[in-house]
């Protein structure tokens, strides 16, 4: 155990070094935030992605043709169809407003509709959304039995395609995270090993003064911290400025995509790199030099 | 105090520093080690410091077996002594003062006594007005003087000194010399490897030799020879 | 200017180097590894979301309904329109095949187009396609005004959203690269200048004892140029090999999509990855150099 | 051969490790160097090997002021010497015959040359067998010694030895002496800086004293004083 006042000692004896050692205290902080701000630019990238899939899934739903039945009938229908595990909202369309779709649909090219309009071919629906996409095939197979329910259309084709589409892109985006996240870990922990190689005279001498091995290892330990903190500080303004921008001018170029708003987004972002950074400083230096330590 | 038995030490690639050296130390005493350049000289200090172990045999510092160490107890065995090394070992990016403050900032003194007496350690040694500088920006008798300077500092009970006036004109010499008899006669066992036949003839204290890792010579009150 | 026999000492300096001070040549090429492999994965995903955006803007087309006309006349319009700039393809698609269609596109649902059989109200069309996917408007424009095209269909929201889209992904993809490829660089350069730092007293040993620039540059260039060498074959042989298997399991699992083939594409990316590391290997260690070198 | 004319050399810390001093060696000349620590001994071999620029004043070796030399020029201006630098400078990851060897590799020597000379040298300083080891399993001597076979393996036409034989033992150091006036006698200039009163005062060769900067004797047959 050492005296509090040693700890006074580390952090000046840290700060000391980190500017002695200006140039590998400049290189490794770049490393750092470089790091740190490509695996920040891929997590925005990775999250937009997935609010995209996100969307599209959310848009996917069921929907049941029904027969012509009263509104007792259907008020029981509609009981059972949200009793299905995974129904989250079940909405009546009643053949009017489906035909009213019809129009919009064909738009400028509604001669092609000319003489329907007085017997409406249309049956009233109900539209039905899941909770998960992918239990839509299942929720439709609940609905096709159902009395009342005469046809249930779905997309097979379309929806497992699309599922599978949106189950890949997630597949490949974290694959993608933990390989950069691994990446930037080796990468930085790599940096602080060669920054403490460089210095391993000086903790051999150390030894041989007699200061003990957490003795040495503190102010490094202090030093792993600043350089990850100050690498990660820089890494998420710039990337919390980027973003910012980005969405900014992205929101305008492409209005109808769901892009993740930079508040309070950005802010878990900068969070999470300054811990990674922190951690790994620490850690980093903390491990690294027990190759130099021992008696 | 300091006891060598059978003492053995072989390199990893196969050179014999020691080879089957016996010594007895008394508290207090002043020895000088001498022989030719490669005879085990630094080795017997490595062995002391237990910067290396012995191949066998026994080494004891206060009755204590240090071979039988475990690591976290060897800081404070070397925190027990003062070392001068042969080359030095100051720490390249701390100014002098920094340098000699370690060795007291490891044993956690009050700053406020770190402060006077590194000041006073360093008038002792004559770099007094070098206090600020890097050891690259010194001369090599200097960056010595700063190695003696770091190694009193703590009034260690035993001072071990390679070589510490190797670098050293005759007179400075002297001065450091005369300072280390000062430190000796507070009762601080004293260790000195010395190429320095001057000294070891003016003084006449215990002369041990080594001649090719064996010890062939243990006087009282001995001479250089060469 | 130095004697060849010399160029072998250089050689075999940069080897004995490299086995010395394996520790660090293990950290440097781990480093370069990691960099190129991490560079190399993201290249591969963003060609093959390239290929998608290809695929996908290769599908656009202008639909032209035409008035009834003689083959004559046919022939005449389809010249005009072959004409247009930026127009690749032309094909002509009767009436009766609009109407199978149709009926494919209904399936199970063909009951609602019965009583249309006989009279068949669709209209001949000319479906055109163009070069490159952001004409599909000017082509759609140019058509419009041509004498016996009725009407023109090109899904102007749709098409326009989806530019948007793949204009986006192209745009995203290519600044994500070149921010990652900066950041490879930046990487492996800076490792490699703090494993020069390291031995920055040799280097001043080497001056003193009379070597020339040239003379102390050329091992540590050699050296470099191995290290981005095996860092570059390392991350290639990993990418090589997952992506060979990836595309495999993919091919199965998502079979609509184009997946970019491994062969010849590996190849060249490979080969790519190993300039990138012997390039910077080279330039790295060659530049880093000179704060340690000259008088 | 070598001419000072008001040489100064203040450092950028201000303190002035030579102050006007001039000097004149001929060619084959022996000289000695003393004075105390800190006097500027080392400083004055910087000068000359041009790893510091004197602050004021001339330095000419063969008539050439070595202060214009442009960069490209200074490794050549190197070759022509021989080094023996006070910390050594040998290259830890290289054995002693990779160190020795660097200074004929540099001058593109062919490599059975560089075999026989450096077996040749390794012989002549008494580490024929210690040539595949590195310096760190050496002794301080020595290391020295390894330095000093490296400043002599290419017959230089000027020598600059600093405090050769700081680390030897008396004997050793006589060896390295005499193999000194030997090289000496074959035409090579010498430029010796010590501490090693019996060695000057044995010699009675020409003696440079420095003092805080300052030549304040420069004698033929001169003795160490001190
Ligand atoms: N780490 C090592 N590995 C192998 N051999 C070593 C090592 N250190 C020293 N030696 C050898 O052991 C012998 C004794 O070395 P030591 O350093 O003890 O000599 P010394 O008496 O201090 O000599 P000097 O007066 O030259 O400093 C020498 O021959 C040396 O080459
Ligand atoms: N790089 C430097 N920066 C500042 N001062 C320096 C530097 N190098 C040497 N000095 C100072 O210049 C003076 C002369 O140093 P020099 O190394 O020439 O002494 P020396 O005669 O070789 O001494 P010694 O016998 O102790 O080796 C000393 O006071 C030293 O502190
Ligand atoms: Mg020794
Ligand atoms: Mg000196």
């Amino acid at each position: 155990m050492v005296k509090p006042r040693t700890f006074g000692y580390f952090f000046e004896s840290a700060g000391k070094s980190l500017v002695r050692n200006s140039w590998m205290t400049l290189a490794s902080i770049s490393t750092v935030a470089v790091s740190l701000l490509v695996l920040g630019i891929f997590l925005l990238v990775a999250v937009n992605i997935n609010a995209v899939a996100a969307n599209v899934e959310g848009q996917l739903q069921v929907t049941a043709h029904l027969a012509t039945l009263s509104a007792a009938e259907r008020g029981r229908l509609e009981t059972e169809i949200k009793a299905i595990p995974g129904v989250t909202e079940v909405r009546f369309v009643p053949q009017s407003e489906a035909w009213q779709r019809l129009l919009e649909w064909y738009g400028d090219n509604q001669d092609f509709l000319a003489g329907w309009e007085e017997e409406n071919p249309l049956r009233d629906s109900f539209e039905i959304r899941a909770d998960v996409s992918h239990r839509v095939p299942e929720i439709a197979a609940a609905v096709t039995v159902l009395a009342g329910v005469e046809e249930v259309l779905w997309g097979r084709e379309i929806v497992e395609q699309l599922l599978a589409i949106t189950r890949m892109m997630r597949l490949v985006g974290i694959g993608l995270m933990v390989a950069l996240a691994l990446a930037a870990l080796f990468i930085i922990a790599n940096t602080i090993r060669m920054a403490i190689f460089a210095r391993r005279r000086e903790i051999g001498i150390m030894r041989y003064i007699g200061a003990t091995n957490w003795f040495i290892r503190w102010p490094f330990v202090i030093e792993g911290l600043v350089l990850g903190l100050l690498g990660g500080m820089m890494a998420a303004s710039v990337l919390a400025w980027g973003y910012y921008l980005a969405v900014r001018a992205l929101v305008q170029a492409i209005p109808f995509w769901p892009w993740v708003q930079p508040w309070p987004f950005l802010q878990q972002l900068a969070l999470l790199l300054l811990s990674i950074g922190v951690v790994i400083g620490i850690l980093g230096s903390g491990l690294s030099l027990r190759r130099y330590l021992d008696a | 105090m300091l006891e060598l038995s059978n003492v053995t030490k072989a390199y990893p690639n196969g050179s014999v520093a020691l080879n089957q050296v016996n010594m007895l130390v008394e508290r207090g005493e002043f020895v000088f080690v001498v022989g030719a350049s490669g005879a085990g000289k630094t080795t017997l200090t490595k062995l002391l410091l237990r910067e290396e172990k012995p191949t066998s045999g026994k080494i004891a510092i206060n009755g204590k077996n240090i071979a039988k160490l475990r690591p976290h107890e060897v800081p404070y065995l070397r925190r027990s002594m003062g070392v001068v090394f042969q080359d030095f070992r100051l720490m390249p990016t701390w100014t002098v003062e920094e340098n000699v403050a370690f060795a007291m900032v490891v044993v956690e003194t009050a700053p406020r006594l770190i402060r006077r007496r590194v000041a006073e350690v360093l008038e002792l040694v004559g770099l007094a007005n070098k206090h600020a500088q890097l050891p690259s920006q010194l001369s090599g008798g200097e960056q010595q003087r700063v190695a003696l300077a770091r190694a009193i500092v703590n009034k260690p009970m035993l001072l071990l000194a390679d070589e510490p006036t190797g670098n050293l004109d005759p007179e400075t010499s002297w001065g450091i010399v005369k300072l280390l008899l000062d430190i000796n006669s507070t009762g601080t066992t004293m260790l000195m490897v010395t190429h320095a036949k001057q000294i070891v003839d003016t003084l006449r204290k215990r002369v041990v030799e080594l001649e090719s890792g064996c010890l062939t010579r243990d006087e009282k009150c001995g001479i250089y020879h060469g």
